[in-house]
Protein backbone atom coordinates (compact mmCIF):
# COMPACT_ATOMS: atom_id res chain seq x y z
CA UNK A 1 0.00 0.00 0.00
CA UNK A 2 1.10 3.04 -0.86
CA UNK A 3 1.50 5.74 1.77
CA UNK A 4 2.95 9.77 1.64
CA UNK A 5 2.53 11.75 5.14
CA UNK A 6 4.03 15.75 4.80
CA UNK A 7 3.63 18.42 7.36
CA UNK A 8 4.34 20.98 5.97
CA UNK A 9 3.70 24.97 5.51
CA UNK A 10 3.02 25.02 1.48
CA UNK A 11 -0.59 24.68 0.65
CA UNK A 12 -1.57 21.52 -1.46
CA UNK A 13 -3.19 20.04 -4.59
CA UNK A 14 -5.84 17.52 -4.25
CA UNK A 15 -5.41 17.06 -8.20
CA UNK A 16 -1.98 16.76 -7.30
CA UNK A 17 -3.14 14.11 -4.15
CA UNK A 18 -5.33 12.31 -7.09
CA UNK A 19 -2.78 11.66 -9.83
CA UNK A 20 -0.13 10.44 -7.30
CA UNK A 21 -2.55 7.55 -5.62
CA UNK A 22 -3.79 6.90 -9.34
CA UNK A 23 0.05 6.24 -10.16
CA UNK A 24 1.09 4.81 -7.59
CA UNK A 25 -1.41 2.81 -5.89
CA UNK A 26 -2.82 1.13 -9.16
CA UNK A 27 -6.52 1.48 -10.51
CA UNK A 28 -8.47 2.18 -7.05
CA UNK A 29 -12.06 2.72 -8.25
CA UNK A 30 -13.02 4.90 -5.47
CA UNK A 31 -11.07 7.46 -3.83
CA UNK A 32 -11.91 10.33 -0.55
CA UNK A 33 -10.57 13.26 0.40
CA UNK A 34 -11.10 15.77 3.00
CA UNK A 35 -10.38 18.78 3.23
CA UNK A 36 -10.08 21.49 6.43
CA UNK A 37 -10.27 24.76 5.96
CA UNK A 38 -9.87 27.70 8.31
CA UNK A 39 -13.09 28.92 9.51
CA UNK A 40 -14.16 32.78 9.83
CA UNK A 41 -15.28 32.49 13.00
CA UNK A 42 -15.73 30.17 16.20
CA UNK A 43 -17.42 30.55 19.86
CA UNK A 44 -18.96 33.47 18.24
CA UNK A 45 -15.51 35.71 17.13
CA UNK A 46 -14.33 36.61 14.27
CA UNK A 47 -10.93 34.52 13.75
CA UNK A 48 -8.48 36.54 11.42
CA UNK A 49 -6.05 33.68 10.86
CA UNK A 50 -4.54 30.65 12.51
CA UNK A 51 -1.13 29.56 14.04
CA UNK A 52 -0.45 26.06 13.44
CA UNK A 53 1.76 24.54 15.94
CA UNK A 54 3.21 20.35 15.99
CA UNK A 55 5.60 18.28 18.39
CA UNK A 56 7.83 17.82 15.17
CA UNK A 57 8.85 13.79 14.87
CA UNK A 58 6.13 12.53 17.00
CA UNK A 59 3.50 14.23 14.85
CA UNK A 60 4.82 12.28 11.92
CA UNK A 61 4.79 9.23 13.62
CA UNK A 62 1.26 9.14 15.04
CA UNK A 63 0.17 10.02 11.41
CA UNK A 64 2.08 7.15 10.78
CA UNK A 65 0.44 4.94 13.05
CA UNK A 66 -3.19 6.13 12.42
CA UNK A 67 -2.52 5.24 8.84
CA UNK A 68 -1.49 1.61 9.91
CA UNK A 69 -4.89 1.68 12.09
CA UNK A 70 -6.79 2.38 8.63
CA UNK A 71 -5.07 -0.30 6.46
CA UNK A 72 -5.54 -2.56 9.63
CA UNK A 73 -9.17 -2.22 9.11
CA UNK A 74 -9.97 -1.84 5.13
CA UNK A 75 -7.88 -2.86 1.97
CA UNK A 76 -6.57 0.21 1.09
CA UNK A 77 -4.53 0.58 -1.99
CA UNK A 78 -3.07 4.04 -0.82
CA UNK A 79 -3.28 7.05 2.06
CA UNK A 80 -1.83 10.70 1.66
CA UNK A 81 -1.89 12.91 4.56
CA UNK A 82 -0.95 16.48 4.42
CA UNK A 83 -1.33 18.89 7.58
CA UNK A 84 0.09 22.05 7.33
CA UNK A 85 2.02 24.45 9.83
CA UNK A 86 2.45 28.27 10.29
CA UNK A 87 0.57 31.21 10.03
CA UNK A 88 -2.80 30.75 7.53
CA UNK A 89 -5.77 32.53 7.10
CA UNK A 90 -9.64 31.62 6.94
CA UNK A 91 -10.62 29.88 3.81
CA UNK A 92 -7.01 28.49 3.64
CA UNK A 93 -6.17 24.62 3.54
CA UNK A 94 -5.47 22.76 6.77
CA UNK A 95 -5.09 19.20 6.15
CA UNK A 96 -5.72 17.11 2.85
CA UNK A 97 -6.82 13.13 3.72
CA UNK A 98 -6.75 11.11 0.48
CA UNK A 99 -7.25 7.68 0.60
CA UNK A 100 -8.03 5.36 -2.32
CA UNK A 101 -9.32 1.81 -2.51
CA UNK A 102 -11.29 -0.33 -4.73
CA UNK A 103 -14.69 -0.05 -3.19
CA UNK A 104 -15.89 3.31 -2.32
CA UNK A 105 -17.71 2.48 1.03
CA UNK A 106 -13.81 1.31 1.98
CA UNK A 107 -12.37 4.50 1.39
CA UNK A 108 -15.31 6.91 2.72
CA UNK A 109 -14.83 4.73 6.12
CA UNK A 110 -10.96 4.92 5.94
CA UNK A 111 -10.97 8.66 5.17
CA UNK A 112 -13.16 9.87 8.23
CA UNK A 113 -11.54 7.69 10.71
CA UNK A 114 -7.86 9.15 9.54
CA UNK A 115 -9.25 12.61 10.22
CA UNK A 116 -11.58 11.58 13.52
CA UNK A 117 -8.00 10.09 14.79
CA UNK A 118 -5.64 12.93 13.72
CA UNK A 119 -8.59 15.37 15.06
CA UNK A 120 -7.74 13.79 18.97
CA UNK A 121 -4.25 12.03 18.67
CA UNK A 122 -2.46 13.65 16.47
CA UNK A 123 0.14 16.46 18.34
CA UNK A 124 -1.21 19.76 16.01
CA UNK A 125 -2.47 22.68 18.42
CA UNK A 126 -4.17 25.98 16.88
CA UNK A 127 -4.16 29.53 17.72
CA UNK A 128 -6.31 31.98 16.38
CA UNK A 129 -6.68 35.99 16.13
CA UNK A 130 -9.77 37.38 17.50
CA UNK A 131 -10.98 40.92 18.33
CA UNK A 132 -9.47 40.73 21.65
CA UNK A 133 -5.77 39.01 20.86
CA UNK A 134 -5.25 35.47 20.02
CA UNK A 135 -6.73 32.04 22.31
CA UNK A 136 -5.53 29.07 21.85
CA UNK A 137 -8.36 26.59 20.26
CA UNK A 138 -9.60 24.06 22.80
CA UNK A 139 -10.54 20.77 21.89
CA UNK A 140 -14.01 19.66 21.74
CA UNK A 141 -16.02 16.95 23.32
CA UNK A 142 -17.27 16.23 20.02
CA UNK A 143 -14.04 15.29 17.99
CA UNK A 144 -13.43 12.84 21.24
CA UNK A 145 -17.07 10.95 21.06
CA UNK A 146 -16.47 10.64 17.06
CA UNK A 147 -12.84 9.01 17.31
CA UNK A 148 -14.26 6.44 20.51
CA UNK A 149 -16.93 5.31 18.14
CA UNK A 150 -14.94 3.75 16.10
CA UNK A 151 -13.15 1.55 18.65
CA UNK A 152 -16.68 0.28 19.39
CA UNK B 1 2.35 26.00 22.97
CA UNK B 2 3.98 28.17 25.28
CA UNK B 3 6.73 25.29 25.71
CA UNK B 4 9.16 25.43 28.44
CA UNK B 5 11.98 22.69 28.82
CA UNK B 6 13.22 21.30 32.20
CA UNK B 7 16.41 18.95 32.57
CA UNK B 8 15.13 16.80 35.60
CA UNK B 9 17.88 14.36 36.47
CA UNK B 10 16.46 10.90 37.92
CA UNK B 11 18.17 8.40 39.83
CA UNK B 12 16.06 5.83 39.20
CA UNK B 13 13.27 4.88 36.61
CA UNK B 14 9.64 6.66 37.81
CA UNK B 15 6.16 6.76 36.70
CA UNK B 16 4.68 9.49 34.89
CA UNK B 17 2.55 10.25 37.94
CA UNK B 18 5.22 10.69 39.89
CA UNK B 19 7.02 12.92 37.71
CA UNK B 20 4.09 15.09 37.37
CA UNK B 21 4.25 16.04 41.18
CA UNK B 22 8.22 16.80 40.60
CA UNK B 23 6.96 19.37 38.57
CA UNK B 24 5.54 23.05 39.30
CA UNK B 25 3.53 25.36 36.79
CA UNK B 26 4.18 29.31 37.12
CA UNK B 27 1.02 29.59 40.10
CA UNK B 28 3.02 26.98 42.47
CA UNK B 29 1.00 23.69 41.77
CA UNK B 30 1.99 21.00 40.26
CA UNK B 31 1.36 18.83 37.22
CA UNK B 32 -0.34 16.31 39.01
CA UNK B 33 -2.75 19.05 41.09
CA UNK B 34 -3.24 20.69 37.59
CA UNK B 35 -4.48 17.44 36.17
CA UNK B 36 -7.29 17.06 38.28
CA UNK B 37 -8.83 20.43 36.71
CA UNK B 38 -7.57 20.01 33.36
CA UNK B 39 -6.53 17.51 30.72
CA UNK B 40 -3.03 17.58 30.58
CA UNK B 41 -1.95 14.83 28.40
CA UNK B 42 1.51 13.46 28.46
CA UNK B 43 4.37 11.78 25.49
CA UNK B 44 7.03 9.81 26.95
CA UNK B 45 9.45 9.71 23.80
CA UNK B 46 6.93 10.53 21.60
CA UNK B 47 4.32 8.05 22.12
CA UNK B 48 1.05 9.11 23.96
CA UNK B 49 1.01 7.24 27.22
CA UNK B 50 -0.83 7.40 30.73
CA UNK B 51 0.07 8.06 34.59
CA UNK B 52 0.97 4.51 35.27
CA UNK B 53 3.55 4.69 32.09
CA UNK B 54 7.24 4.40 33.34
CA UNK B 55 9.97 7.24 32.91
CA UNK B 56 13.29 5.90 32.16
CA UNK B 57 16.69 8.47 33.07
CA UNK B 58 17.12 8.75 29.88
CA UNK B 59 13.29 9.67 28.52
CA UNK B 60 11.71 12.74 26.76
CA UNK B 61 8.72 13.46 28.64
CA UNK B 62 6.11 15.76 27.29
CA UNK B 63 2.80 17.43 28.40
CA UNK B 64 0.45 19.27 26.54
CA UNK B 65 -3.35 20.01 26.44
CA UNK B 66 -5.46 18.30 24.23
CA UNK B 67 -4.33 18.82 20.53
CA UNK B 68 -6.69 20.47 17.81
CA UNK B 69 -5.50 19.80 14.51
CA UNK B 70 -7.28 19.34 11.74
CA UNK C 1 -26.55 26.59 -0.61
CA UNK C 2 -24.57 26.24 -3.97
CA UNK C 3 -24.85 23.44 -6.26
CA UNK C 4 -24.01 22.86 -9.58
CA UNK C 5 -24.36 19.85 -11.65
CA UNK C 6 -22.75 18.85 -14.98
CA UNK C 7 -22.77 16.08 -17.26
CA UNK C 8 -19.92 16.25 -19.37
CA UNK C 9 -17.39 14.37 -21.44
CA UNK C 10 -14.62 16.47 -20.25
CA UNK C 11 -12.55 15.87 -17.25
CA UNK C 12 -13.04 17.50 -14.09
CA UNK C 13 -10.57 19.32 -11.70
CA UNK C 14 -10.82 18.90 -7.72
CA UNK C 15 -8.73 21.72 -7.09
CA UNK C 16 -11.39 23.94 -9.57
CA UNK C 17 -14.30 22.41 -7.34
CA UNK C 18 -12.26 23.16 -4.01
CA UNK C 19 -12.00 26.68 -4.83
CA UNK C 20 -15.67 26.79 -6.57
CA UNK C 21 -16.86 25.54 -3.47
CA UNK C 22 -15.07 28.04 -1.20
CA UNK C 23 -16.44 31.29 -3.18
CA UNK C 24 -19.86 30.46 -3.76
CA UNK C 25 -20.61 29.01 -0.04
CA UNK C 26 -19.01 30.84 2.50
CA UNK C 27 -15.77 29.25 4.56
CA UNK C 28 -17.07 25.91 5.10
CA UNK C 29 -14.50 24.05 7.80
CA UNK C 30 -15.33 20.61 5.92
CA UNK C 31 -14.74 19.22 2.37
CA UNK C 32 -15.30 16.09 1.09
CA UNK C 33 -15.07 14.87 -2.27
CA UNK C 34 -15.29 11.86 -4.07
CA UNK C 35 -14.17 10.46 -7.54
CA UNK C 36 -14.70 7.28 -8.97
CA UNK C 37 -12.43 6.22 -11.41
CA UNK C 38 -12.23 3.28 -14.83
CA UNK C 39 -10.72 0.12 -13.31
CA UNK C 40 -8.78 -1.69 -15.64
CA UNK C 41 -10.80 -5.12 -14.52
CA UNK C 42 -13.79 -6.28 -13.51
CA UNK C 43 -15.29 -9.97 -13.12
CA UNK C 44 -11.93 -11.45 -13.67
CA UNK C 45 -12.21 -9.96 -17.08
CA UNK C 46 -9.45 -6.98 -18.32
CA UNK C 47 -11.06 -4.04 -18.69
CA UNK C 48 -9.46 -1.70 -22.19
CA UNK C 49 -12.24 0.90 -21.35
CA UNK C 50 -15.84 1.77 -20.64
CA UNK C 51 -18.93 3.50 -23.00
CA UNK C 52 -20.61 5.74 -20.69
CA UNK C 53 -24.29 6.70 -21.38
CA UNK C 54 -27.36 8.55 -20.34
CA UNK C 55 -31.10 9.50 -20.79
CA UNK C 56 -30.55 13.80 -21.24
CA UNK C 57 -32.94 15.54 -19.12
CA UNK C 58 -33.88 12.74 -16.81
CA UNK C 59 -30.45 11.82 -15.59
CA UNK C 60 -29.71 15.95 -14.90
CA UNK C 61 -33.32 16.21 -12.77
CA UNK C 62 -32.53 13.07 -10.05
CA UNK C 63 -29.40 14.47 -9.86
CA UNK C 64 -30.87 17.54 -8.51
CA UNK C 65 -33.63 15.49 -6.42
CA UNK C 66 -30.58 13.25 -4.77
CA UNK C 67 -28.94 16.62 -3.69
CA UNK C 68 -32.19 17.64 -2.56
CA UNK C 69 -32.34 14.69 -0.36
CA UNK C 70 -29.06 15.64 0.82
CA UNK C 71 -29.94 18.85 1.23
CA UNK C 72 -32.90 17.96 3.58
CA UNK C 73 -30.91 15.76 5.43
CA UNK C 74 -27.68 17.63 6.73
CA UNK C 75 -26.63 21.48 6.42
CA UNK C 76 -24.88 21.68 3.63
CA UNK C 77 -22.89 24.57 2.45
CA UNK C 78 -22.54 23.80 -1.33
CA UNK C 79 -22.35 20.67 -3.31
CA UNK C 80 -21.13 20.07 -6.51
CA UNK C 81 -21.90 16.43 -9.03
CA UNK C 82 -19.81 16.20 -12.37
CA UNK C 83 -20.42 12.90 -14.12
CA UNK C 84 -18.27 12.24 -17.30
CA UNK C 85 -19.72 10.41 -20.32
CA UNK C 86 -18.59 8.69 -23.44
CA UNK C 87 -15.78 6.82 -23.89
CA UNK C 88 -13.47 6.44 -21.07
CA UNK C 89 -9.95 4.68 -20.67
CA UNK C 90 -8.89 2.69 -17.41
CA UNK C 91 -7.55 5.32 -14.72
CA UNK C 92 -9.51 8.02 -16.40
CA UNK C 93 -11.99 9.94 -13.63
CA UNK C 94 -15.76 9.21 -14.39
CA UNK C 95 -18.03 10.94 -11.45
CA UNK C 96 -16.87 13.75 -8.62
CA UNK C 97 -18.77 14.61 -6.34
CA UNK C 98 -17.47 17.18 -3.15
CA UNK C 99 -19.79 18.72 -0.54
CA UNK C 100 -18.89 21.56 1.76
CA UNK C 101 -20.39 21.76 5.33
CA UNK C 102 -19.48 23.20 8.63
CA UNK C 103 -18.52 20.26 9.80
CA UNK C 104 -16.83 17.12 8.79
CA UNK C 105 -19.12 14.77 9.56
CA UNK C 106 -22.31 16.10 7.31
CA UNK C 107 -20.22 16.25 4.83
CA UNK C 108 -18.72 12.99 5.01
CA UNK C 109 -22.42 11.77 4.96
CA UNK C 110 -23.88 14.43 2.11
CA UNK C 111 -20.77 12.94 -0.19
CA UNK C 112 -21.40 9.56 0.51
CA UNK C 113 -25.24 9.15 0.41
CA UNK C 114 -25.13 11.11 -2.79
CA UNK C 115 -22.76 8.34 -4.07
CA UNK C 116 -24.92 6.09 -3.47
CA UNK C 117 -28.24 7.30 -4.79
CA UNK C 118 -26.26 8.12 -7.52
CA UNK C 119 -25.56 4.80 -8.21
CA UNK C 120 -28.71 2.98 -8.04
CA UNK C 121 -30.77 6.45 -9.01
CA UNK C 122 -29.33 8.29 -11.89
CA UNK C 123 -29.65 7.00 -15.61
CA UNK C 124 -26.54 6.53 -16.39
CA UNK C 125 -25.08 3.04 -18.09
CA UNK C 126 -22.05 1.28 -18.43
CA UNK C 127 -20.33 -0.35 -21.33
CA UNK C 128 -17.39 -2.29 -20.85
CA UNK C 129 -14.71 -3.38 -23.63
CA UNK C 130 -13.46 -6.47 -22.86
CA UNK C 131 -11.22 -9.25 -24.29
CA UNK C 132 -14.05 -11.07 -26.00
CA UNK C 133 -15.91 -7.73 -27.24
CA UNK C 134 -18.51 -5.38 -25.09
CA UNK C 135 -21.11 -6.10 -22.50
CA UNK C 136 -23.26 -4.16 -20.52
CA UNK C 137 -22.04 -3.68 -17.23
CA UNK C 138 -24.87 -5.48 -14.92
CA UNK C 139 -25.83 -3.27 -11.30
CA UNK C 140 -24.31 -4.58 -7.92
CA UNK C 141 -27.21 -5.91 -5.41
CA UNK C 142 -24.63 -4.60 -2.81
CA UNK C 143 -25.10 -1.12 -4.32
CA UNK C 144 -28.60 -1.24 -4.13
CA UNK C 145 -27.87 -2.47 -0.16
CA UNK C 146 -26.07 0.40 0.36
CA UNK C 147 -28.33 3.33 -1.32
CA UNK C 148 -31.79 1.92 0.81
CA UNK C 149 -29.56 1.85 4.19
CA UNK C 150 -30.12 5.48 3.86
CA UNK C 151 -33.62 5.06 4.08
CA UNK C 152 -33.50 2.71 7.48
CA UNK D 1 -28.55 1.38 -24.15
CA UNK D 2 -29.44 -0.37 -27.51
CA UNK D 3 -32.58 2.24 -27.56
CA UNK D 4 -35.25 1.81 -29.52
CA UNK D 5 -38.41 4.02 -30.36
CA UNK D 6 -41.65 3.07 -30.30
CA UNK D 7 -44.72 5.42 -30.56
CA UNK D 8 -48.45 3.83 -28.67
CA UNK D 9 -51.25 5.66 -29.74
CA UNK D 10 -53.56 5.24 -26.39
CA UNK D 11 -56.79 5.50 -26.25
CA UNK D 12 -57.63 6.80 -22.76
CA UNK D 13 -54.99 6.78 -19.78
CA UNK D 14 -52.99 3.19 -18.62
CA UNK D 15 -51.00 1.84 -15.99
CA UNK D 16 -47.32 1.08 -16.62
CA UNK D 17 -48.39 -2.94 -15.81
CA UNK D 18 -51.44 -2.27 -19.03
CA UNK D 19 -48.50 -0.53 -20.88
CA UNK D 20 -45.84 -3.49 -20.51
CA UNK D 21 -48.29 -5.82 -21.77
CA UNK D 22 -48.35 -4.49 -25.36
CA UNK D 23 -44.48 -4.17 -25.65
CA UNK D 24 -43.19 -7.18 -27.48
CA UNK D 25 -39.78 -7.74 -27.11
CA UNK D 26 -37.59 -9.26 -30.36
CA UNK D 27 -38.00 -12.65 -29.03
CA UNK D 28 -41.58 -11.97 -28.52
CA UNK D 29 -41.68 -11.53 -25.25
CA UNK D 30 -44.22 -9.14 -23.36
CA UNK D 31 -42.10 -6.66 -21.29
CA UNK D 32 -44.61 -7.57 -18.65
CA UNK D 33 -42.90 -11.40 -18.70
CA UNK D 34 -39.56 -10.49 -19.04
CA UNK D 35 -39.89 -8.34 -15.95
CA UNK D 36 -40.32 -11.72 -14.09
CA UNK D 37 -36.92 -12.85 -14.89
CA UNK D 38 -35.32 -9.69 -15.27
CA UNK D 39 -35.65 -5.55 -13.68
CA UNK D 40 -37.01 -3.19 -16.17
CA UNK D 41 -36.84 0.14 -14.43
CA UNK D 42 -39.89 2.48 -16.28
CA UNK D 43 -39.75 5.99 -15.87
CA UNK D 44 -42.95 7.97 -16.78
CA UNK D 45 -42.02 11.91 -17.96
CA UNK D 46 -38.73 11.85 -16.84
CA UNK D 47 -39.64 10.53 -13.64
CA UNK D 48 -39.26 6.68 -11.79
CA UNK D 49 -42.13 4.98 -11.35
CA UNK D 50 -43.70 1.58 -10.51
CA UNK D 51 -45.78 -0.50 -12.57
CA UNK D 52 -48.86 0.75 -10.79
CA UNK D 53 -48.29 4.43 -12.10
CA UNK D 54 -50.44 5.77 -14.80
CA UNK D 55 -49.23 6.99 -18.33
CA UNK D 56 -51.36 9.48 -20.15
CA UNK D 57 -51.89 9.25 -23.89
CA UNK D 58 -49.05 12.20 -23.90
CA UNK D 59 -47.15 10.51 -22.00
CA UNK D 60 -43.35 9.45 -22.64
CA UNK D 61 -42.55 6.44 -21.53
CA UNK D 62 -39.07 4.68 -21.15
CA UNK D 63 -38.37 0.89 -20.12
CA UNK D 64 -34.63 0.33 -19.00
CA UNK D 65 -32.33 -1.82 -17.06
CA UNK D 66 -30.70 -1.19 -13.38
CA UNK D 67 -28.52 1.97 -14.24
CA UNK D 68 -24.53 1.92 -13.39
CA UNK D 69 -22.88 5.04 -13.41
CA UNK D 70 -20.85 6.48 -11.10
Amino acid sequence: MYRSILIQADDFSLDRALTELKAQSGLAGGLCFFTGAVRNSNLDDAVGGLYLEHYPGMTERQLDQIVDEAARRWQLHGAIVVHRIGHLKPGDNIVLVAVSASHRGEAFEACEMIMDYLKTNATFWKKESIPDGHRWVEARSSDQAKATAWDA
Amino acid sequence: MGQSELEILLEAPTTVAALKSMIKLPNGETLNAASRTQTIMTAVDQEMVDDSAMVSVTSEVAFFPPVTGG
